[in-house]
């Protein structure tokens, strides 16, 4: 049985991944799941100096689903490459560095210093609702994502992964815009702009008044953004948002995603990475598929 | 692999007062690995609560191979807790965070309402001299008979119905009492105030924080509460109250409130490069 | 106590309705609620001429809500001037009519013919998912959404509820677009659009692949949005989307919404209507509140 | 107010088949009113699933206030019904739709699979002369003894390890049986045989029609069929299964797949004003 998947040359064991921002850097629930059993890892988003990040409350339970508004907390570049990628290196899977910033020259300037080590991708995260270019964040007007696309494919030394923002009126257009910019690969979605009020305290739930949604209560939207940004674009597709059991990754793989990612859900059973490409493997079995590449967007 | 999710049966359930419940879990290699001020994560069994809710351990009994939780019903997830018998189950993780250092010092156990229950494994795990100085709304003292057997008990209540009229500080004060150490666990205000205190009297004081989580285990940084200084693994003036507490050194932490904490950001004293915006 | 609230002149003796296509036009729940009890009964929305809808399935369950894509089944305003209308005028509440087309004519054609009856408000649905006009629905585009409300305000008799779709990049910018075009009123949200696969028979859950969000699962998206249109515009607010309870109705209300409009609920119980009435009372009640005014848009 | 959301008591829980059970639920009130054919909406008791199952009466005990429903395993809200005991609970709401019209004539009770448990019922309250013609995967034959009591019994089983070896129509063509009236619910390939074998012999038949429902009573058109003339209540070419049906007369209705439908939309033919557009 082949479970191997290809994202723009990289090949990846399985397609199971972990969401930027809901695994750190695997050290904490690499105590919990095999690391090496993972597709790849995604890191916490990192920016070109340490971000402070939000004030607190920064995350609340809603149903279905969490919000959060950790405002991307980050060490900065530098400690992440002493640190993190030398603790990531330790294993067989897969590195993808998750890449904020609040300007161009931000992402340039990590994407840059990215280029000099070896990790495998890049996931620029031109979509966080808590920290925003202006009004909107750079993921939500298709000609800034396309440019943003363009410039960092001109120095960047890894394929690069554009995460889209689901807080726009036309997915395709989004996706049809950072592969006009060079993307390898596009994935999606981060987090639903969404907001918590506490009735009996009459004040928001969280300090920033709004915060990112995820968790299975956003999966619907999440299959239709993929299914349709699969349908738009051709380079591969990374799917997520709400994935809590296999059956949940199939959905987004029949949907058109070449891999998929784990977030949230690793906050309700922190083995969940682990049980869903054992959950996927049960599904080829059950249904006597040979290659999951079979499987990939085979709903239309 | 000290951290992990199991579920756990419920050994026994009861009400000690109006509603705040005592739980003993089944949880054999959890009771073994627990010290005094960790928490467990407990989830719902409701699928469409995700978050686990954070408990200190307020008993570890390893030889049973069990603990104990005591919790108040502060919303949904404590109120369904309330609602279990023994026999029923729930995932718990655990057991989380720093726990208190036990030093061998003349000692305050300090607990404000349900900051209360992890004095009670504290207290069995001192083996100095120590007095809990526990502070309740009214007369509806639990475990403080059972702190009683470990500690030097004195009591505060807010509505004098018990003990010194007021705080534990004040219950402190009135009775000239001294340490040279403090461990604290309550609510924000008394920790505030608890902080100054030992400022001013030069004692070591080791609070116990709350905050909202996600992870419970230092992954999400949802949970961080501010530092005086740059922390090592955040590199900025955060740390997580998951995993680098819930204890802390009073002096290394600063209490503030949103506000507060949007100033200091704003402010650029955090590293100060990004702004908030309230979208 | 005072639970009555005004939505451009039009006084509701409580700020709970329900939503379009959840509750028929009140016949069926009649028998369940009494409809007296309710601020007003907002009904299915209702064309120019018969509409059959789409193929079935049209509606399956997520994780925390459902989707819907009924396509619009409607007997035409014909009939339903001649049956619905009168039935709902035996009751004491408000009735307001939710308008749907495909073209602008349509539009104009439904708020003509109900000019000359005596319901109290229109509702104009030009965010359905469901049927569009074009690649949009005309509650995705600013310009479109303000020259509709122009055209329909020229003609209506009624007061102008635009109902807002949440599948746009910036809702504070479809609020004002309406608000500009005349309307007197805002609701929103309508559906998410999103979409499920049936992983065992490896096709879509619905006949038409995406269908409309609703149910609690939503709510966090539509508190932020009803917050930021609230922010955005001077008319009223209708608020909806996942209101199960008194709490969440409070959210809203606290958020910004002069009324609010309960739907998939109803499927799950039937009497949430009127438990939200006395919940809301019991929330005044319980923190002294006199007038359910006050409570308006006090979370900022 | 016939229909009505209540909290029932689970009297009894059996399996009476891989994958099949069958429940005693307490409901008086829904007992008294039911009529052979009508179904109720069964609510989980997962927050996370919101909307009912609908399930037939496959028996009504007005005496003693019961309902009988007996399912299969088909997903995780069936999966999670099969799990209860007597004593637990469930929100159920019915009796919904119309039933089946008892005729005095000379007739076929059909049920295939999981549309058995509504003859059942119908076997108890029709008094004319009846053949139940029952269809099974296998050997399996749950409810044919109870059907039994009531009416003569005809078996099929697509295995042929009991009765005929085939479906339903193959089992009357074996036996040659003859009626005047149809009454029948299964899986819509068989539906559509009956239909056509209907027509050909000129026999009234009445079929109970499925569908995915959202509110059960009629108002959110989730669950409609394909009505061969323009509906009274719709004033287009579709009846709502559930308040309308679920049973139907087979003349009256078309049962057409997903594409079919789009087809005749498209076409027009149900009035066509609208297009579908796949978005
Ligand atoms: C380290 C730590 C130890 C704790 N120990 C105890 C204890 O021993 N006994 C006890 O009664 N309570 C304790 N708490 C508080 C307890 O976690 C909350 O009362 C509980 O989570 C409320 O859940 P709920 O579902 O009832 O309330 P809801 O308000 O419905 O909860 C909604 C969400 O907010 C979170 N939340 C709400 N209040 C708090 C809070 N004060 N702190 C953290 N998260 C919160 C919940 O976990 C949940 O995710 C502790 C908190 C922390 C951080
Ligand atoms: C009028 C009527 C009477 C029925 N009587 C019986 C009966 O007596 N015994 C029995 O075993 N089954 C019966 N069914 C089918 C039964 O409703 C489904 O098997 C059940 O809803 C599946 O729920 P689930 O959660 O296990 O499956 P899931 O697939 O997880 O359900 C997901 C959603 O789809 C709906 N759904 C799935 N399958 C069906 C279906 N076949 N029909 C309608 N909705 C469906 C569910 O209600 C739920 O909303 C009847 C259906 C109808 C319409
Ligand atoms: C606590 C938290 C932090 C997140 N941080 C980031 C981040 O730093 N960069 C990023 O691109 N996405 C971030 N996300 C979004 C996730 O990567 C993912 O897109 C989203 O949560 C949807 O997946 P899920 O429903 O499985 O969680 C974060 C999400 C959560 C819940
Ligand atoms: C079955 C169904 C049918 C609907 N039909 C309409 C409609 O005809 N017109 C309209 O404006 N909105 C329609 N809606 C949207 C609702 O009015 C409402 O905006 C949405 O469901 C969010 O509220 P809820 O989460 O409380 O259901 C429909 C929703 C559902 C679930
Ligand atoms: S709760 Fe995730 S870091 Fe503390
Ligand atoms: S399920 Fe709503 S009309 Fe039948």
């Amino acid at each position: 049985m082949n479970t191997k998947v290809n994202l723009a040359g990289v090949q990846l064991k399985n397609p199971v991944m972990t969401c930027s921002g809901t695994f750190g850097s695997g050290m904490e629930y690499g105590e919990m799941v095999d690391l090496n059993r993972l597709g790849a890892v995604v890191t916490k988003g990192i920016a070109n100096v340490p971000w402070p990040g939000n004030p607190t409350p920064r995350v609340t339970e809603v149903y279905g689903g969490m919000l959060n508004a950790i405002g991307l907390q980050g060490p900065g570049v530098d400690v992440f490459i002493e640190r993190d990628i030398p603790f990531l290196k330790q294993y067989d899977t897969k590195i993808i560095v998750n890449v904020c910033g609040k300007t161009k020259e931000d992402y340039l300037d990590v994407v840059e210093r990215l280029g000099e080590t070896d990790v495998d991708m890049l996931e620029i995260n031109i979509s966080c609702p808590n920290v925003k270019a202006g009004a909107l964040a750079f993921g939500q007007d298709p000609k800034v994502a396309e440019d943003i696309t363009a410039a960092i494919k001109k120095v960047a030394k890894q394929p690069v992964i554009m995460k889209l923002s689901p807080n726009v009126t036309d997915i395709s257009e989004m996706a049809k815009a950072v592969e006009a910019g060079g993307a390898d690969v596009v994935s999606l979605i981060n987090t639903i702009t969404g907001m918590k009020i506490d009735i009996n305290r009459r004040t928001f739930a969280l300090a920033n008044k709004t915060g990112g949604m995820s968790g299975p209560a956003v999966k619907p939207v999440a299959v239709r953004m993929v299914y349709q940004a699969a349908q738009a674009v051709k380079i591969p597709v990374i799917g997520m948002g709400g994935i809590m059991t296999a059956d949940d990754a199939m959905e987004f793989i029949l949907a058109g995603a070449t891999a998929v990612a784990v977030g949230t859900a690793n906050f309700v059973n922190p083995c969940t990475t682990a049980e869903i490409v054992d959950g996927i493997e049960a599904y080829m079995k059950k249904y006597g598929v040979e290659d999951i590449n079979e499987l990939i967007g085979a709903v239309r | 692999m000290a951290q992990k999710k199991v579920r756990a049966a419920i050994v026994s359930q009861e009400k000690l007062a109006e509603g705040i419940f005592s739980m003993w879990l089944d949880a054999p290699e959890m009771a073994a690995a627990s010290r005094p001020g960790q928490f467990i994560a407990v989830y719902t069994n409701d699928p469409s609560k995700l978050l686990p809710r954070p408990i200190s351990i307020c008993e570890a009994d390893k030889e049973k191979g069990r603990l104990r939780i005591v919790y108040r019903i502060a919303g949904a997830g404590t109120l369904e807790f309330s609602g279990y018998q023994a026999g029923d189950t729930l995932d718990i993780m655990g057991p989380l965070g720093n726990g208190f250092p036990l030093k061998d010092k003349k000692a305050f156990l300090i607990g404000g309402g349900i900051g209360i229950p992890p004095m009670l494994e504290l207290a069995k795990n001192l083996e100095c001299e120590k007095t809990a100085v526990l502070g309740y709304r009214d007369a509806e003292t639990f475990l403080a008979d059972e702190i009683g057997k470990y500690a030097e008990v004195v009591i505060a209540s807010e509505d004098g119905s018990v003990g010194t009229k007021g705080n534990v500080i004040d219950a402190i004060r009135a009775g000239s009492l001294k340490a040279d150490v403090i461990y604290a666990c309550g609510p924000t205000p008394m920790l505030k105030a608890l902080k100054a205190y030992a400022a001013e009297n030069g004692i070591e004081c080791w609070i116990s924080l709350e905050e909202k989580m996600a992870c419970g285990i230092g992954a999400c940084l949802g949970c961080v509460c501010h530092s005086k200084d740059v922390d090592e693994h955040s590199n900025v003036k955060n740390k997580r109250v998951c995993k680098d507490g819930p204890v802390f050194l009073a002096d290394e932490v600063e209490l503030l409130s949103s506000e507060e904490q949007r100033e200091r950001i704003a402010g650029g004293c955090m590293c100060g490069t990004v702004k908030v915006k309230e979208d």
